[in-house]
């Protein structure tokens, strides 16, 4: 199982992640950016889960313990950003 | 043969930074595309040395972890500077070295006054609020 | 994706870490399953509040099926737990990072308008 | 193809990627975005070559910092002037912009070269690595890389602490004359959900900032990843209004800020004398010392960056 499955699992979500990433370049709205950013993380933290156990190392746990905390600061910094020149159109 | 593949990657993000910062004129693109390469040379030392029981070597882990974490901390530098050269002259941008235009309008500048084809926002905005 | 030689072992029935083993699979294929709706959220649904919604809950979902996996396979308590505090953190930053932003993005276009003028069959 | 080695293209692949997408294309708000992305991908790169040391850092900093950093930088430049901000002037275009490309190639290749030249040749027969990792148990020490940061290298390390103050000071020069002002974003509106959120990350940032340094001589942590995640936990305190940043700064900021390279030189010098190693003369004591000292320097140093101010005070919350 650990040996066979779980490699396959990793490179399916990451698969996700490069799928989600579509919704980054397109946008449209900056919000979208965001989001996908958040989309992101959540998905890298389901990787490190992943990740230490296919590995056998314990400690990768924590490195997603970490993500999980310190994700948020980057929304909270996006919050409220002001319109700016290009916002809006399509890249 | 994942140590070769990861070596490819980065010469791919050191030559993508290396475009960015060659190409883009906005500070913050530069400093963008200087982390990037920065990250590939960060990836390199990690990489390149033979692993010693199945880790990375120690020693260029201690250089790249002090290194990541300088990183941040000129970049938070650099970010002060651009914010302030914006507020001085209007703009964040320094001309591209790349670009004939430029080198034309420098000797026009060294000749006679200010570049027309700066739109004049680097000599007539002054300081904004 | 799964190899299914590792699925038929017929010892694996009736030991009970085979059976671990098996509840393990299916809750990281449920997983996958939710972090693909997630992900087909984010790139088919027409605006940021449906994104949103689809996003951060099956995403979240996943990640919950995800962990319960992985603590099984890992079968210590004191794992098990990291990986609920890991969830726990993670349901409450997609959280305030959802509502930031649905917050952020009503400031720019109203709900209702934005989301009829986004909606593909109007 | 075995999986591993598609994982492994597929990383690869993935930072590629994701550098295109910071380096090219038009919004500079997207460049910043796919940025953290980056950040987050390297971490996940650094924990599958096995180096968790580097996933904490780079999860506490590329994850959450710089982009937080970039964010907060560009959304002055948009405060000064919106129509502007992403103003790019003209980017270079025809002959020039072909040298780009050419030099970025050519460059690329050298990397490539260099790189996979580096691999094919013999090892050194007793690289630095391997003697760090033969000497260790004289350190008393687990951490490999603790070891060489502040036994092997201590010297090297107290530059570094160096850099980081003359980096803070330097910022403290630019910014002197310029208005401070507080982030105003989400304190403004003062959203229970943000009160909440910083009520359980702050504390529990604090804590895995010391396990880590706790755990850090023997097991994956240290100074540098508990002195990120700090910072991490100072910026979520000023983004959310709980700190708020001043003109002054005042002793016991300015006291944090230079206690690390204090701690280290004291450590370093003193023993010297007696012909003993570095950091020696009091065993596993000292190097927690300092390592306390250097992760309370990098918290500080990394939040005032971050603040752009000299100061910190709590704010009205």
């Amino acid at each position: 199982m650990t040996e066979t499955i779980l490699p396959w699992a990793i490179v399916f979500v990451m698969v996700n992640l490069v799928a989600g990433l579509s919704r980054a370049w397109k946008g449209p709205t900056d919000g979208d950016r965001m989001l996908t950013a958040l989309l992101f993380g959540t998905t890298t933290v389901a990787l490190l889960l992943l990740m230490a156990e296919w590995l056998g190392r314990p400690e990768i746990r924590i490195v997603a313990l970490l993500l999980v905390l310190l994700a948020t600061i980057v929304s909270l910094a996006f919050f409220g950003m002001p319109e700016h020149g290009e916002n809006g159109d399509d890249g | 043969m994942s140590a070769a593949i990861l070596v490819f990657a980065a010469a791919a993000i050191f030559g993508i930074g290396a475009y960015g910062l060659l190409i883009s004129r906005h500070v913050m693109r530069k400093l963008l595309a200087l982390n990037l390469m920065l990250s590939a040379v960060f990836l390199l030392l990690i990489v390149v040395p033979a692993p010693i029981g199945g880790q990375p070597d120690p020693v260029p882990q201690a250089l790249v972890l002090t290194g990541i974490v300088i990183a941040v901390s000129t970049t938070a530098f650099a970010l002060a500077l651009m914010v302030r050269l914006f507020g001085k002259q209007g703009h964040a941008s320094i001309p591209s070295d790349l670009d004939p235009r430029v080198w034309r309008g420098r000797w026009r500048n060294s000749r006679d006054g200010p570049d027309p084809e700066r739109n004049g926002a680097g000599a007539a905005s002054g300081d904004k609020p | 994706m799964a190899d299914p030689a590792a699925l038929v072992d017929p010892a694996g029935l009736v030991d009970p870490a085979g059976l671990v083993d098996l509840v393990a699979l299916a809750l990281l294929l449920a997983g996958c399953f939710f972090i693909f709706a997630g992900t087909v959220g984010m790139v088919r649904l027409p605006d940021v509040f449906c994104r949103l919604h689809a996003m951060t809950k099956a995403d979240n979902l996943g990640l919950l099926l995800l962990s319960l996996s992985m603590a099984l396979l890992a079968g210590t308590p004191r794992t098990a737990l990291l990986l609920l505090l890991v969830w726990l953190l993670a349901l409450l930053a997609s959280t305030v990072s959802a509502h930031l932003i649905a917050r952020h993005a009503r400031t720019r276009l109203p709900p209702a308008s934005g989301t009829r003028e986004s909606e593909p069959e109007s | 193809m075995s999986a591993q080695l598609l994982v492994d293209m597929l990383l690869g692949t993935l930072l590629a990627g994701l550098a295109g997408a910071v380096a090219f294309g038009r919004h500079l708000f997207r460049s910043i975005v796919f940025y953290v992305a980056f950040g987050l991908a390297m971490a996940v790169v650094w924990a599958r070559l096995g180096a968790p040391d580097l996933a904490l850092a780079d999860a506490a900093i590329g994850a959450g910092l710089t982009g937080a950093l970039m964010l907060v930088a560009f959304r002055r430049l948009v405060e000064i002037d919106p129509e502007r901000a992403e103003d790019e002037g003209t980017r270079p275009t025809g002959a020039a912009a072909w040298i780009a490309v050419a030099v970025a190639v050519l460059v690329a290749a050298l990397v490539a070269i260099v790189g996979l030249t580096a691999l094919s040749i013999e090892p050194a027969p007793l690289p630095a690595g391997v003697l760090v990792m033969n000497a260790l148990d004289e350190t008393g020490l687990g951490n490999p890389i603790t070891a060489v940061l502040l036994v092997f290298r201590g010297f090297d390390t107290l530059i570094e602490m160096v850099v980081l103050l003359t980096a803070l000071v330097a910022a403290r020069v630019v910014t002197s004359d310029a208005p401070h002002r507080s982030f105003t974003l989400v304190a403004e509106f003062d959203l229970p959900l943000v009160r909440t959120l910083v009520a359980v990350v702050v504390p529990l940032a604090v804590l895995v900032a010391l396990h880590l340094l706790w755990v850090g001589a023997d097991d994956p942590g240290g100074a540098f990843q508990a002195g990120s995640v700090l910072a991490g936990a100072g910026v979520a305190l000023m983004l959310s209004g709980t700190l708020v940043p001043t003109a002054r700064s005042r002793a016991p900021m300015r006291l944090a800020a230079v206690a690390g390279v204090a701690a280290l030189s004291v450590l370093l010098v003193v023993p010297m004398p007696d012909g003993r190693p570095p950091l020696a003369f009091l065993g596993r004591g000292s190097l927690l010392f300092a390592e306390a000292a250097m992760m309370v320097s990098i918290a500080v140093t990394l939040s005032l960056l971050f603040a752009g101010a000299p100061g910190l005070r709590r704010g009205l919350q």
